[in-house]
This record gives structure tokens, C-alpha cells and sequence, in this order.
């Protein structure tokens, strides 16, 4: 539908139909997309965060709407590594590509997870979730603290030879520093953002709105929050990144290429539709066709000076 | 499946009407999603809201719902024409009673039993209830069916000054259909257990996505987390526990 | 019109008629709005954060919307303390409850600006602003370095007897270790947030959609940070809060006194309508009457804790 | 002066029209704020737009407008009896000429000549551009005031093909009024000059608030800052040297 304009983006070495991947959280397992959407024309999915063992997550209320946006704490629940192996990626299209997100509670952990994933050919590359925000579990999270996340980052890089990314948290007051100690602990690449910490109250009930207090906050709303810390990791590693956050319509991922993402994940829209991701990959290709771009990927980083006024 | 962009036919303070282009048909108590910016005119509200649906098909599907908040305060002030995107059938739905059956509707709950009670299953009862007699949605249609009707309001307004749990008398082996406020759904349980019959129930979750991928609807069950999504929204109440939910 | 219901207020000493007061850069120096309103029915206003000297401000575009909110980058345009303290305060009603922001660029700066504003009975009260987003000086806001806060509010607080409020910086990744900074350095309380870091991109220059490039992120899509903000600093500090953030209905008023906060500032919300101030309070009030509050001052920190599922 | 909470009486591709209760009235040039959620059921898009006053009274007061984005996408498609918000009238507006003048217009920018036209005063010149005929928004009721219209077209679709300051001849000491595009303007402003004739324009720039609270509006003029809603919208162009714009 769009084969005049060339969609084809690469992201640390994996080579994608498009950049429009689906975000970890937000489509399953992919499965559960499928009566819906013809799942391999996107530029790939990132499934399910995984755990070594299932998970179940945390008591409802997960979720309740913020002004354009919404708040999750559904606390990284998932099936586990093996019965993802086992059940969910033999059903996926051939051709889709499949990243793995991973998550644990301990550095050890991590890796194993990691280790247990790196022979499997069918998982394209790795991404790190070093960014819950509302997983008690240790408090503090792995990507607040550039002295664990540089554990973090250092324990998988050796547990895998995948292209490794590294999902950053929002929550930190330099995405910058976050962004180099990735790097020089040796990761393929960048992910971010993941949802910013927040908190909303049932003001009726005198309770917050979720069972856990805080939670999550995803959507349009943290669209503008996402942009600057692409804008400014961009800046300060040279390592790609994929772009997250609020993205809604195909000029909302236009603005993360240019802010210097290589690719970009479609989250909340998905729930509000489950051809989003789609959408959005059709109107960056319109993007391209009426601005005359030729390749999407000459859009990455193409961001142009202010004139001096 | 796809979503559709659906016309308003008909708006109201209760009732939705709209044109949906490929609605595929639906079981009774199955529900839709229900966007409300689908052009994305509004990124806010975000997330589109669960309706059941009441009745109708392609050319005219119907919802009854309740104002309780901003979303459905939208729905209620929709202009004719105006679009809405509709995400749907999802769930299991209601199965068919295989003998006798009691309806018993509560409020908003009272939407998704009404095509059960259209069927005119042998041996069918249909008790409604809700504060007052406005909060008994779409009272009118049910009386047209002619089936055995009995009604309850809070304030005595319309039939037994009551709830609508003080006329069900389930008889054993009967199927007991119960929706609407929590409390009456457990009370409906009860009494169905103590009679020794069936009783299925239909959850209302706050949801995002309805189809099952982004775990919200998550309701506590002794068998562990069901979602009431895609396992539901229509559960065995015997089998609930009623635990924690949205 | 609420006489039924106690709205009184009371903030680090100073006694507020309501508990909602307008945000700092948001109501200009009070005089801008009373085309528009009777202020002095409001809790009060924080006037237009103030320099030694007059500033310019940045070049347009200085404001672009975003989902739900809206990014700025003024900044800090003001007309200095002097013209302050000459031609806007006089004008003033009397019985307004006049809050002076303190913004500079160096420490001792900022201190000279609180000297001058302490000898000024009219000033009931001083508000630190620590946390410009977008003011280029300095690169790093005085709000995100625990250090650099704890000498500021150090040099602030010998220069002035009045109440003390600092304004904190949402970009950070502890608001509780910020606000125990200040605590520990003997402010009398804290407002938060202040805007959000985030950027915009007009896809069809290519361009940032600020002449800035980075710009503060305001109105209701950041309610859940603040709430989640004011939430973790009100169990980290004694000192009473001032919440702030997204504030458009009463009932986002309540939520922030359920989370902790002693009073409210309305900001982003004023300029798309000039009254959004007193209807806040309107609303607060419409609230307690609805649930039986006799006293608004009761519904500070009553969040009720979640029955264990 | 309050925030109205005013009623769609007609509403377009191009014009809306709205019942404003106590609408002060208003001079030529000025403006208003328009809310698109005045009950906060959308808090998206949240900021107002402003408009200049194309004509009329608190019974019905009318806007003309060009779609470019989501905001005026929205006012396009409002229902009739949809609720918007109004602030204004705001700004400083055209000050009447005290001798003969010329007004041109172009695109959007049209909107806020038609009262300074429609009060006729002694040699007053009108021209209208577009890009094409259908960009010159209230072409019809210019016409009906039988008063010196030329126009022009980039497309030829109408009149002169080509720029509508290609038909400006200034006449020494006369007024010429000029809103549009930023470069329409700064030509008219640069034949006025040549002419020694006055120069007034009205600037649009992004605005918060509409009423000099935000700071957001300003234009760098060699005389430092100057906020385009409470020192502007209209400007003396001879003064202005094109400073920095939103
Ligand atoms: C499967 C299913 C079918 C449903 N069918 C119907 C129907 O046919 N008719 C109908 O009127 N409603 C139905 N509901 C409930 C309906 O989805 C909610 O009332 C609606 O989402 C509220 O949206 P809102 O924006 O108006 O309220 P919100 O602003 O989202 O919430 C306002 C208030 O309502 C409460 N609330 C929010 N969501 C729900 C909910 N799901 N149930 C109960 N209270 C809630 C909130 O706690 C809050 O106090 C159904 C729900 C589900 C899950
Ligand atoms: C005093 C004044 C009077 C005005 N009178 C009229 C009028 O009578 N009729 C009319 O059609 N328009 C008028 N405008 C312009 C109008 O306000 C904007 O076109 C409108 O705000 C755009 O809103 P939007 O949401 O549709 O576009 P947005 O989504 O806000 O922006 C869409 C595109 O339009 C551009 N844009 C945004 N704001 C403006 C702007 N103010 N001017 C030009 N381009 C803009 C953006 O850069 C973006 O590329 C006036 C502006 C001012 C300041
Ligand atoms: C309900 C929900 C569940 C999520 N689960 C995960 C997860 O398991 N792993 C992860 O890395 N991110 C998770 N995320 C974060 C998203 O992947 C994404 O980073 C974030 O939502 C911002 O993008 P968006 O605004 O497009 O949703 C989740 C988000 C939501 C809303
Ligand atoms: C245009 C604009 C200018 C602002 N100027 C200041 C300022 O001078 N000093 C300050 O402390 N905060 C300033 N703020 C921040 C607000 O006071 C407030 O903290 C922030 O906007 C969040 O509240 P809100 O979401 O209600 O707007 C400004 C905000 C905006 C939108
Ligand atoms: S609503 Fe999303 S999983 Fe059920
Ligand atoms: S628009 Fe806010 S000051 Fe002009």
C-alpha cells in the first residue's frame, strides 16, 4: 500500500518491514492480536515482559484514565520464559519480527532469563525493562541507579550475543547519564520511554484509583516528555533508540525519527485500537509521500536549526 | 474482526443507537467497546468505554447505559451523525438456558439480558429492579415482550418497595441470570446456591482494552485471575469467590 | 456562597480564606485578571516569578500545545522586584493574600531578590522557584542537585523571615530526597510541581516547535505525576505542601488535599478561563457539601487505605 | 467581562455562528477566544483559539475560518447547540481611518476587514486574495456592500492570477489596512512606505490565554517585546520591523 515510499528501518542490526514496532505490555503475545490485524506487516512486535518463572501481578483495580493517557499497574504479569518458548512464538507469523523483553527482581535472575532466551532463533534481540515503575520489588528501580543499571546492563551483555537493548526509566533526572552508562557497558541499543511514575485518586472513595497507589502513566499525555529525552539521549550516545511514548498517529512518529529515534513503539493506542500500529505506519508513509521523502529512515535525526531571530 | 466507525442513529440521556458497518451479529451479553474520538479529533477520553450490547444488529445496534461519569456524560450529548468507533462483539456471552430461567437485572445490568428474555425461553421470569423507577432501563421494551414480569424499586415507586433479590425465588435446576450491582449479583448467588441452582453473572471491570491484551479487567477468582474480557464478562457465580476486582 | 462549608486554609503560618491559590507565571502579577474576577475571593496568588533586574525572555514561539496540556518556554520573563514592589503591588485589593516567587540566576542573586521582598509587609510569603524547565542558564536547574538545593535554600532562608515555600523540580528522580533537603535547610514548605521537561516538534518545519527547543510541560496531562509527587513528599517532610499540576476541577483539588497537600495553585487552567480559579474552589466546595465535610482543612492527608483483597 | 458559555446557532467548512450572551459588542479588529470543552468533558485540545470578530452581536455573532488543524477541524464539524466558550472582545482593534484607505486582505486574514468595509467610509479600496476562489473566506458579503472590490487568485480561479498586493497602489496619506499571511503583509507594509502611506496589520500568533497573562504571544518589534493580544492584534507595520513571530 505504500511501496512507493521505502519504509525499511534497521535497529542495531535487525532489519524491519517498517519502524513501527508494537510496545512490550501493549500487545501480548502478539497472538491476541491477531483477529484483528494482520500482525506481521508491522515493523515487529516486543512481546510481554518475561520473568523466569510466571508471574501473577497485582490485585485490581490495574488500570483507570488520566487526562489523555492512562494508569497501569498490572506488575509485569506474564506466562514465563519457557512457556513463551513453547507456546506463544511457534504460533506467530514466520516473518514477524519477535523482540523479547525481559524482566526480573535480581541481576542473576536477569541474565538467566537472558541466557535462556539467546538460543532461541526465533527472538530477534533482547530488550531490558530496567524500567518499571510500579513494581514494589526492591523499590527503588534498576534504571534509577546508573551504578545498577550499569550491573544490570554488564550481567546480560555477557548472557547474550542478541542485539541487546536497553529499556530506559523516565523517572530520573538525567536520561542523558542513563543513556552512556548503557552504552559503555556495551548495549546495542536504547528503548524509551517506559511509563512515567504517577498516581491518581478516587476521590469518591477517598482511595487512590489503583489497589497499589502508584502506577504507571502511559499515552498522548507523556508524548512531549518522550520526545525530549529521545532528543536528549540522542545527543549523548550514539547507539540507536527506539522511540515510546504517547505515539498516536503516524506525524507523532515522524517527530520521534526526527528527534533521532531509528524506530518506535506503539503502546496505549493499541487499546483504543487494535489497528493502531497499523495507522500509524500508514501515516508515516503519507508523512513521506506528501514532504517528498524518498526513505523513511532520512528522517532519523533530521531535526533542522532555528534561524536566529 | 475491525473496529468500525459507527454513526449516531438516535442519542439519548439513556440510549445509544448506532449504524454499524460489518457488525458481524452478537450473542446476548456479549459487549462492544465504545470509542469516542475515533477520528482523534479528542485524544481525551482516551480509552473507549465497555457497553453491552442491548440489541439490534448492523443497520441499528442499541445500548442502555447510565450517566456516571465524564465518558458516559459524551455518550448522552452525541449529536446524530456523529461518529463512534465500535470494537466488538468481545466476550463469551450469555448461553442459551437449557430449562427453566430467572432474569434478574439490576440498573445498567439490566442491558445485557434483554435478548435473553426476547428468546422466550419455557418457564422464563424477568425481575428488574433499580432505585427508582427511571434507573429500570429500557422498562418499556421488557413489557412488550409479555413474559412474566416483576419489578422492584428502592423507593417504591414501581412494584415491591425493595430490591429486586427479595422477589427471586430460584427453583432448583433453573438457570438464575443475574447483572447489575455487585451486591445483588452475591445476593442472587446465595439464593440460587441455597436452591440449588445454576447461577451466571455478568462482571463489569474497568477496561482498557477489552480484547485481552492489556490484563486490567483482571478479577480475583479461588481458581486464580480470570479476565473478565476474555473469560467473561458472563462468569459461573458459584465458581467467583468474589474477589477483589476493578 | 459556600458559607455552609469551612473553606479556610492555612499555609506554613500564613491564613488562607480558600484553600486555592493561583500558580506562579500563570495569573501575570493579579492585576492582568481583574477584568475578569473579584481576586481577592481567591486563597490567594503567587505573582510572576521575580528577577533583580527586568528580563526579556526567550524569542517565539515560547508556547505550543500538547495532548492535554500545553509546553512553554517564557522564560522567566518579568518586570524585576523593583517595578514589583512600585507599580504592581499598590494596586493590589488589600485583602488578597500576595505570594512573591524569587527566581535567579546565581545564589547570592537569589538572596538579594528574598532581602529585598523581606522588608515588603504586603508579601505574606516567599516561593523559591528552583525548577525552571527551560532556562538555559546554568544547564542544570538549581532543583535537580541536592547540594546545589540545600545551598539555596540555605542562603534564601537567612535573608528572609518570611514563611519560606520552595518550589521543587518534577525532574528528578527522588522528589522525598529533594524535599528533605529543603525540610532539613528550614524552608516552611513546599510547592509542587513545577512544569514538566518536555519538547514538541512542528513535523511540517522539521523543526522544534519552540524557538527553545526544550519547554515546560503543563495543564491536566501531568496531574498524575504531581499527585504522585505531592503524595511521596507529604510522607517524606512535616512541613505543609502546596499541591500543584493539571488542577481543572474541584475534585482535582480534593485529590491533592487527600494525598497530603495543604492548599492548591491553579495554573495553565487560568488561561483558558480566567475564572477556572473560583470555580476550583466552587467545586471544592460543591464537594464537601455533597460529602459531608464540614471543615475543608479535614480532608488533608484522609486518604483511606485499600482493604486487603 | 466573563467567560461566556455560548450556543452553536450555524457552523461549516468556514463560518460559525454563535448566540453569546452579553457580548459587550466589540470594535473591527478585535477578537475572541474560543473554548472547544467548556464543561471539561474534553480537557483536548485544551487551549482556545482566538478569532477575529467577523461580524454581528450577542444574538449571533459570527466567525470565519480556515481549517488547519485539530482546533478548527473541531469548530468545522460542532452541532448545532453545541456549547463553546468565548472570552472577548479582546485586543485593540482597527482604528477607523480618518481619511481614504484601502484594506487587503488575504486567506483567514480576511475575516477581521469586513466591519471597517461595511462601514464605508469615503474612498475605501477592498482587496481580497486567495489561493484559489474558494480561500476568500465572506467573498459574497463583500459583494453585497457595493463597495471597490477587486481580487486576486494564485490559481486565476478568480480576478487577477496572482499575489493581491500585486493590485495595491497606495495613495499617499491614506491608511492602508493589510491581514494575512505574514508575507502579504510585510509587502503591503513595504509599498506604504514607498507611498508614505499608513500601515496597519494584524498579527496572528499562538496564544494561550488571549488576555496577557501568558506571555505567550509575543513579536520582537525594535522597540523590544510586544504582545500581540493586549498590545495587538493590530499593529502599525511602519513600527513593527518584522521581528521574531510565533
Ligand atoms: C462488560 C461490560 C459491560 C457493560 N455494560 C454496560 C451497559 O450496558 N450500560 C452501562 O451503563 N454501563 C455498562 N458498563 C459499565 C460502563 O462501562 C461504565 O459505567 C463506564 O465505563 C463508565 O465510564 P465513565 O467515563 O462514564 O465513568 P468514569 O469517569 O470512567 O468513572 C466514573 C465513575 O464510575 C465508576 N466506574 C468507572 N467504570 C466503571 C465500571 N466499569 N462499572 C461501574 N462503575 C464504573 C468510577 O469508579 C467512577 O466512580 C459495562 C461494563 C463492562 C465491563
Ligand atoms: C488575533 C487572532 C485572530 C485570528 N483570527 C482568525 C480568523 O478569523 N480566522 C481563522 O481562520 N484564523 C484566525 N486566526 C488563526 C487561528 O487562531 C489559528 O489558525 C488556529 O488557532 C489554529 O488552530 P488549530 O488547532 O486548527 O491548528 P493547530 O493544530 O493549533 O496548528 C495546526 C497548524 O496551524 C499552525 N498554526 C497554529 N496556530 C496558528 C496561528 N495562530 N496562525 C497561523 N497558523 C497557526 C500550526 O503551526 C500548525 O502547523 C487568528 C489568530 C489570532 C492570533
Ligand atoms: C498496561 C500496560 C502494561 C505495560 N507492560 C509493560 C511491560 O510488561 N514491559 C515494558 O517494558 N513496558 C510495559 N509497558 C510500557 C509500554 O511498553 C510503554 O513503554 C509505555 O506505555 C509508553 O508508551 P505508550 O504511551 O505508547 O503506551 C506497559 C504499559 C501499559 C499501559
Ligand atoms: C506559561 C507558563 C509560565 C510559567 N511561569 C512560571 C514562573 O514564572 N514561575 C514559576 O514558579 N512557575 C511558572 N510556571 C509553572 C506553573 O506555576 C505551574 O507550576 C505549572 O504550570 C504546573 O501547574 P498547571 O499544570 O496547573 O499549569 C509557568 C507555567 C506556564 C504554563
Ligand atoms: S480489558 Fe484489557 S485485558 Fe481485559
Ligand atoms: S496570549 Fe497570553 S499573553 Fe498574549
Amino acid at each position: 500500500m505504500s511501496a512507493d515510499v521505502d519504509l525499511r528501518a534497521e535497529l542495531c542490526g535487525v532489519e524491519l518491514r517498517n519502524p513501527v514496532l508494537l510496545a512490550s505490555g501493549t500487545c501480548g503475545y502478539g497472538s491476541e492480536l491477531s483477529p484483528f490485524i494482520a500482525i506481521e506487516e508491522l515493523g515487529g512486535i516486543v512481546a510481554k515482559s518475561l520473568t523466569l518463572e510466571p508471574r501473577a501481578g497485582n490485585l485490581p483495580p490495574r488500570i483507570t484514565e488520566t487526562p489523555a493517557g492512562m494508569l497501569n499497574a498490572i506488575s509485569l504479569e506474564n506466562i514465563g520464559v519457557e512457556a513463551f518458548i513453547r507456546d506463544k512464538l511457534p504460533a506467530l507469523p514466520p516473518s514477524l519480527v519477535v523482540v523479547s523483553s525481559v524482566f526480573e527482581t535480581e541481576l542473576d535472575r536477569y541474565a538467566e532469563v537472558c541466557k535462556r532466551l539467546d538460543g532461541v532463533a526465533r527472538v530477534a534481540a533482547l530488550e531490558l525493562n530496567a524500567s518499571c515503575p510500579h513494581v514494589k520489588a526492591g523499590g527503588i528501580e534498576f534504571g534509577q541507579d546508573p551504578r545498577v543499571l550499569a550491573q544490570l546492563v554488564r550481567a546480560c551483555r555477557q548472557a547474550t550475543r542478541k542485539p541487546l537493548l536497553v529499556k530506559l526509566s523516565p523517572n530520573v533526572t538525567s536520561i542523558a547519564e542513563m543513556a552512556r552508562v548503557c552504552e559503555g557497558e556495551g548495549a546495542d541499543g536504547l528503548s524509551l520511554i517506559n511509563a512515567v511514575q504517577g498516581l491518581m485518586v478516587d476521590v469518591h472513595r477517598r482511595r487512590t484509583s489503583l489497589r497499589n497507589g502508584l502506577g504507571g502513566l502511559s499515552g498522548p499525555a507523556i508524548l512531549p516528555i518522550a520526545l525530549r529525552m529521545v532528543f536528549q539521549a540522542s545527543r549523548a550516545v550514539k547507539i540507536p533508540i527506539c522511540g515510546i511514548g504517547g505515539i498516536a498517529t503516524g506525524e507523532d512518529a515522524v517527530a520521534f525519527l526526527l528527534c533521532g529515534a531509528s524506530a518506535v513503539q506503539v503502546g496505549t493506542l493499541t487499546y483504543t485500537n487494535p489497528a493502531a500500529g497499523l495507522e500509524v505506519r500508514d501515516g508515516l508513509a503519507a508523512y513521506c509521500r506528501s514532504h517528498r521523502v524518498a526513505r523513511v529512515r532520512d528522517l532519523v535525526g533530521a531535526l533542522e536549526a532555528w534561524p536566529p531571530g | 474482526m475491525r473496529r468500525a466507525i459507527a454513526r449516531v442513529l438516535e442519542s439519548g440521556p439513556t440510549r445509544l443507537v448506532l449504524e454499524v458497518p460489518g457488525w458481524p451479529g452478537h450473542r446476548p451479553g456479549q459487549f462492544a467497546m465504545l470509542g469516542l474520538g475515533p477520528e482523534l479529533l479528542h485524544r481525551d477520553p482516551l480509552l473507549p468505554r465497555p457497553m453491552a450490547v442491548y440489541r439490534g444488529d448492523a443497520s441499528a445496534l442499541e445500548f442502555l447505559f447510565k450517566v456516571v461519569g465524564r465518558g458516559t456524560r459524551i455518550m448522552a450529548e452525541l449529536a446524530k451523525g456523529a461518529a463512534v468507533s465500535v470494537l466488538g462483539p468481545l466476550g463469551n456471552g450469555f448461553a442459551a438456558p437449557d430449562g427453566p430461567a430467572t432474569l434478574v437485572g439490576g440498573g445498567s445490568g439490566i442491558a445485557s439480558l434483554y435478548e435473553l428474555a426476547a428468546a422466550r425461553p419455557a418457564g422464563l421470569r424477568v425481575l428488574l429492579g433499580g432505585r427508582t423507577r427511571a434507573d429500570i432501563l429500557g422498562l418499556e421494551d421488557f413489557e412488550k415482550l409479555g413474559v412474566e414480569l416483576r419489578l422492584a424499586t428502592d423507593d417504591g415507586s414501581l412494584g415491591h418497595r425493595g430490591l429486586v433479590t427479595d422477589l427471586l425465588e430460584p427453583r432448583e435446576g433453573e438457570s438464575v441470570y443475574a447483572c447489575g450491582p455487585l451486591g445483588m449479583m452475591q445476593r442472587a448467588q446465595q439464593l440460587a446456591s441455597q436452591a440449588h441452582a445454576r447461577c451466571l453473572v455478568s462482571l463489569e471491570n474497568n477496561m482498557a482494552c477489552g480484547f485481552g491484551v492489556c490484563l486490567g479487567c483482571v478479577v480475583k477468582t479461588p481458581a486464580g485471575f480470570r479476565y473478565v474480557c476474555t473469560h467473561g464478562p458472563v462468569f459461573d457465580a458459584h465458581a467467583l469467590g468474589w474477589g477483589a476486582r476493578a
